[in-house]
């Protein structure tokens, strides 16, 4: 319609000096560009984790879950596919599912008991008739164009993806082979949920993004990270970046660099060594086949995969609102942990969370971002570290490379 | 209603007792006397924190879970020196304590709680409100708790959890 | 004045295909359209509930209440005429009355001390010669321009309804004889206030305005409703319009018809048959000189006449922002009501309000919508039960008429 | 300060039996536990839910109006069975407990209470707060309420009111 | 746990007492009986309402200061004739109770409060919450407040402060 | 950017007949505006104060502060100037200071480590080089144009302000200095902070900033005010106004006029007389070495300068969004206060604050205009006493004219 939607009032926007390396504060402010978004990134040719496969066993099994802040159910039908639709009824738009999970033969709206498939297409209208031949349907009304909104799904070692695009490329094809690969290395075997965890953050959903793809903040900002040798610069590792430049990884192996340029910078993160009473908390088997001891990878825009020594997770991005993003943690093992390994994960996800040791501070820093954006939207961050580009860097993680990815993917998206 | 005054005695002196130990673990965390926390649990106490999403669905990961004083004092520690957060304060609120049973030294108890937490600039929220799951016992004739399972009624946690609950 | 408001913002607003059987999901979340509803609707050529003649029995007593969301008060004056204006003081603009009921001789503002009668001329200026020959009013002031916005008010046996427009019709044409024959019916003999209740509704106020007038959904969403026949698909009744199509009359008699389209759906209201342990909160005594056990009529926009039994009760509807409603209930019985019918009314009163057994789903149902409504906006919901238009429906409340009636009404007066 | 002795034990005695029974009762919904609570009711015991406006200005509506153990189970029964709404949970408070009296076997009592409910989005809110006006009485060896009056501060209820208070 | 029952007389007769005042006390201000809300300080008895930003930093004003029961009068008639606000009413919650100490006839007890709001529009809000450090003696019989200091935890106040906290 | 900002979207607004004795609603309601004001006011010429002087006693003190609702950092460098900067770090814009107040030896950023000097001179990048010759700065990258944005500051009489204009005219230039004696006048000597409150207001701030400067309301508002004669009408006092119009200050001396027109009015507020049983805290010394009891300054567009009795505060305007404000109590006392003094003044400080006997209903009054206003954003508000313009008023505060003032400066600041 023609009135001044989003996209009218935000038509006008343009992106500073094409340049990647800064970012205007009001992309994390204008309510406009996060209606925009909803449509042109999380409703547009981009893969959004849904759900696990092993949260829906069995058929009729689903879950409520969001895209973007659109309300979607994934479901396991009869025949074993899993579909994914909005979760608003073709009628007058209720919810069709107002639990988080369940298991259902059909999904039935209780506003009107319109009745659908496991797919979502609809399969009953009540009175369709009337009663006593009055009332009932109109005579031109065609079921099969009254289904839900449906999601092209994919599956990838057990995580489930959607997406609202047909442009949308296939999962591997998206996030490239070589970080395919680390989904590959992470999940190797069939998954089981330890628990959930959801964080609120008070803040856009951009800056929890940017703030995975930063693997600049990691050593600076998580103190007890690096004074326990869980993450420090002068370990081995990097940041490989897909192609497109929407997907990193980042990664830190057990060995050691000089420590000299670590010694030249007074960083407030080193100042005091500080020792565990009972550091069970920060033991870690080698299980994946490597020294890898921290990997965090991101699939734009909605899902990090995380290992941080045995804690494995996948943290979904929701946003709220312009400036309130939920984070929904799903906490993992492998179905054939013995009691021991399962013990040492409950242990290690200590360190991660909302209360995690290592983690709580990305639960802050993005609200004091958010806090100050607003003293002037039109003023930009600078992202100057490791260029104005976006290249992988091998063996050292002080790069900006990542997040300057995260821009060009949010441009290509949104058309600015 | 007529009582039998010595059971009533040790009944209201263990109510009395239990009562007197909530207020002050309250007191402890807020008034910020954090290093006194651990010493409110036995040497291998657990205090485990979730969410009833978690507790009801059978699901073991705790947002907190600490198997011994040493790792509540490393908590204390790492938030006194390493982790980054705007302070606050809790006022807790406790209330529907019930003393369920004592047997063999050992106290079982619970009690619904509430945390309300208020932020520098002022603003005052609901941070938390639950269930508390208690296993108590004597020590050099002080309350000690042997288990402490704090479960939160809400899925989520507003930015960060860092002072115990 | 020419600045970017709400209603040139919303200017190119279209109603898609000029079908009142589809309407967009904006209607429901977007800011602009809300501010037009305030001056297009409820201060356009609407009559709005505003109290009970019962509820202000002597000169000077008055009540606080909102049309729209614009704060009202009604009051009776020394001659016992009524009198509706704007509560905001024609000086500085507080609140003139910020206590919700009271009886005054005059109303006093208290931020300066100016005085209005009770009909809303301003009386009095504090220090209108200011203070030793100094200060004081403007010369050129004149106090007969300055009173309190005024709305005119028609009473209809017992409710008081007023509106900002010159140009609506007296009420009896407004809402038409067929439908002003039901208020007679309900309301025959003095009333008596037996208490309030006020819902909050976490929806868009339209959304509880066509649930409503949305006859299809009684028998399906309202489980313990039709399981203890207050209302059934296959007892007698119908659905009357205005020739507007704006107002509308739903009602039930209990004479039955065939039950086999009934059987013929699989309704899951009819799953479980179930009884009560006490059934003394669904007594009936026929009061009304007929045998209609229920009968919910509206006033386009904001009101809803209520007869469920012997519970009898008007709902206005307070919209409080584009996704908030508040929901006042004033429970009514009658003057010469015994101390056994007033006891029955109370019982009955378990069925309806905030926790009424058969009325507490439309409180969270328009929630639902509100929620999913967000996941696009561009959307539309459908409308297609008992054909496209808007006309009545003898003995059958499966159709969607009355709600395309809503809208028909809507769209006249927001000009799309 | 000296005191009857005697006097004592019978005050703190009750005070502690109606204690536990303000506990239980809280825990018997915030449990959800429903289906017990018509039982912590006499036979014929009534439960009102109104709000400070109408009890104020003498108006004799109420949200909820149980007159006998038979209209609660059908309350519970309705919520289990027929009724529509999300699901959600309470955390009672109750504070100030004061036991006004005891005559004739009867116990009036007061205390303020207040509700917080989640919701499984995870939002946690204030849905009531008020005062509990309550008469009690000894049955088979257990406090049962005779009357229960739940006066609500606010003149609202959001969304809607379905579990008891 | 054995326990020498003069002594635990004592502490619950004392304990029982406490509770039983800070309970009236939040009904008289709940139940808007401010007149007789003077009348449960001494004579010469201070109340005052603070910030925790305040007292943490040694900063000595207050919000309400009333030295004696003079002041607290005209605070309640001045409420009562003179100032204008929105009617609203309170309901306290106390937790925590301690009775820190008693000697010298004075009683010294420390709690939690909170007062959610509620406005005739319906919105109920935490409007304040913080701990309450006083100093009781019994006076005929009764026990008044020689010194009533609230500590609010935060440092705003929403629109005014008229009735006492 | 070309985007539909808030300065487009406002940019229409135009100021009905050009007249400053009426204000339209929207003033206090659009959120256009709010943002607008940001840039044009609290951004724009003029002086906004920041904290005082006492309050930062030693090098490395700091106090973190907003300027509208920009967050603002006020610290003392090692020579003993005073510096001001947005508090947001020039790499990715968060809080730098997320304590209210400390002692620093220099700023340093939590998230990456960048540090900054006191006066806010970026000083230092981490891992500015890199890790092993990998990563690290751009190499276009210039640390002097990496500053915290810095507000100019100017003191006076131990009052800090600051504004981020160059345009701003020096301090006692911009007031004027009959009014900069009246700061001169009540803080003489050495200053000395007794304590804070923070009251927020459910308001837009320009309606507790008119009420500063509505001499008007005073003894009409405020009964146990007049009713103990701190002000009356019938004192002597006056209000004077500077040459801009932007700043006033009214005041009241204890010289006796003719009761008359007090007497011919039937003043509310004069209705009922009533004694306090202990005047203690009306107690006033003589201290300024004037018979002034009463002096509220304000200085355009946040801060107030109070005297009352022996009751001394600055109180800072922070907006919070359009329909609400935080407004900061500094209290005063001076350094050389004997203990008699310093229990005075805590008795005194019973008057005013949010709690304050003579000033809670301001507290209120604000938010009921703000309830009324959206009735009706187009119509306007009426200041008709003391005529239209805006003059100073000898011997009388019966007038609006420092009311008028404010919006003449309000104005000259948004170009309207
Ligand atoms: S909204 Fe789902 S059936 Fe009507
Ligand atoms: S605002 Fe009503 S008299 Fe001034
Ligand atoms: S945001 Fe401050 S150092 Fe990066
Ligand atoms: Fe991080
Ligand atoms: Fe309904
Ligand atoms: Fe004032």
């Amino acid at each position: 319609m023609a009135m001044a939607t989003a996209s009218t009032r935000a038509a006008g926007f343009t992106w500073p000096n094409n340049d990647l390396s800064r970012a205007p504060y009001r992309v994390y402010t204008d309510p406009d560009l996060y209606a925009l978004e909803r449509e042109r990134i999380f409703q547009g040719p981009t893969w959004n984790f849904l759900a696990l496969e092993c949260e829906l066993p069995n058929p009729g099994d689903y879950k409520a879950t969001y895209v973007g802040d659109a309300p979607v159910i994934v479901a396991r039908a009869r025949d074993g596919s899993i579909s994914a639709m909005v979760n608003r009824c073709a009628h007058k738009g209720a919810l069709v599912c107002y639990k988080r999970r369940g298991n259902v033969r059909e999904f039935i709206c209780v506003y009107h008991n319109w009745t659908y498939d496991l797919a979502g297409n609809l399969t009953g209208v009540a009175f369709k008739r009337g009663v006593a031949g009055k009332g009932g349907l109109a005579a031109d009304f065609q079921p099969e164009r009254h289904g839900l909104e449906k999601l092209r799904v994919e599956t990838c070692r057990g995580l489930i993806f959607g997406t609202f695009s047909d442009d949308t490329p296939p999962f591997v094809a998206y996030i490239g082979a070589e970080l395919a690969a680390n989904i590959d290395r992470v999940f190797p075997k069939p998954l089981k949920v330890l628990g959930y965890h959801s964080q609120i953050l008070p803040n856009n959903w951009k800056l929890y993004a940017e703030n995975n793809k930063d693997s600049y903040h990691a050593s600076l900002l998580h103190v007890f990270h690096n004074t326990f040798g869980v993450v420090r610069p002068n370990m081995g590792g990097g940041v490989k970046i897909s192609n497109s430049g929407w997907h990193h990884l980042s990664y830190t192996q057990r060995v050691s660099l000089g420590d000299d340029e670590v010694a030249r910078e007074k960083v407030r993160s080193l100042q005091e060594q500080y020792r565990l009473k009972d550091p069970r908390m920060m033991e870690h088997r080698l299980e994946l086949g490597d020294n890898i001891t921290n990997a965090i990878q991101t699939v734009f825009p909605s899902l990090v995969v995380q290992q941080i020594l045995n804690a494995l997770a996948v943290r979904q991005i929701q946003p709220k609102g312009v400036d309130r993003t939920e984070l929904v943690w799903t906490v993992l093992g492998f179905e054939d942990d013995d009691e021991a390994m399962k013990e040492l994960r409950l242990k290690v996800n200590n360190l991660v969370g909302p209360a995690g040791l290592i983690s709580m501070e990305d639960g802050c820093v993005g609200g004091w971002v958010q806090r100050a954006a607003k003293a002037n939207p039109d003023a930009t961050t600078v992202m100057p570290m490791g260029g104005r580009n976006v290249e992988a860097s091998e063996g050292s993680r002080i790069t900006e490379a990542a997040v300057r990815g995260f821009w060009k993917g949010w441009r290509e998206c949104m058309g600015f | 209603m007529t009582i039998d005054s010595a059971a009533l005695d040790h009944d209201l002196a263990l109510r009395l007792r239990v009562e007197d130990f909530y207020a002050e673990y309250s007191h402890t965390i807020d008034d910020d006397r954090l290093e006194d926390w651990p010493g409110l649990f036995t040497e291998n106490g657990t205090y485990r924190v979730t969410t009833r999403e978690n507790f009801d669905s059978g699901l073991p990961l705790a947002l907190i879970y600490c198997d011994g004083r040493g790792m509540m004092e490393d908590r204390i520690s790492a938030l006194r020196t390493a982790n980054i957060y705007e302070p606050h304060v809790y006022c807790h609120l406790t209330s529907a304590l019930r003393v369920l049973g004592a047997s063999g030294g050992e106290i079982r108890a619970r009690a619904n709680f509430t945390v309300l937490r208020t932020m520098p600039e002022g603003d005052t929220t609901i941070f938390a409100c639950g269930r508390y799951f208690d296993r108590l016992i004597e020590e050099d004739g002080r309350l000690k708790l042997r288990e402490r399972l704090a479960v939160l009624d809400s899925r989520q946690v507003d930015t960060l959890l860092v002072v115990p609950i």
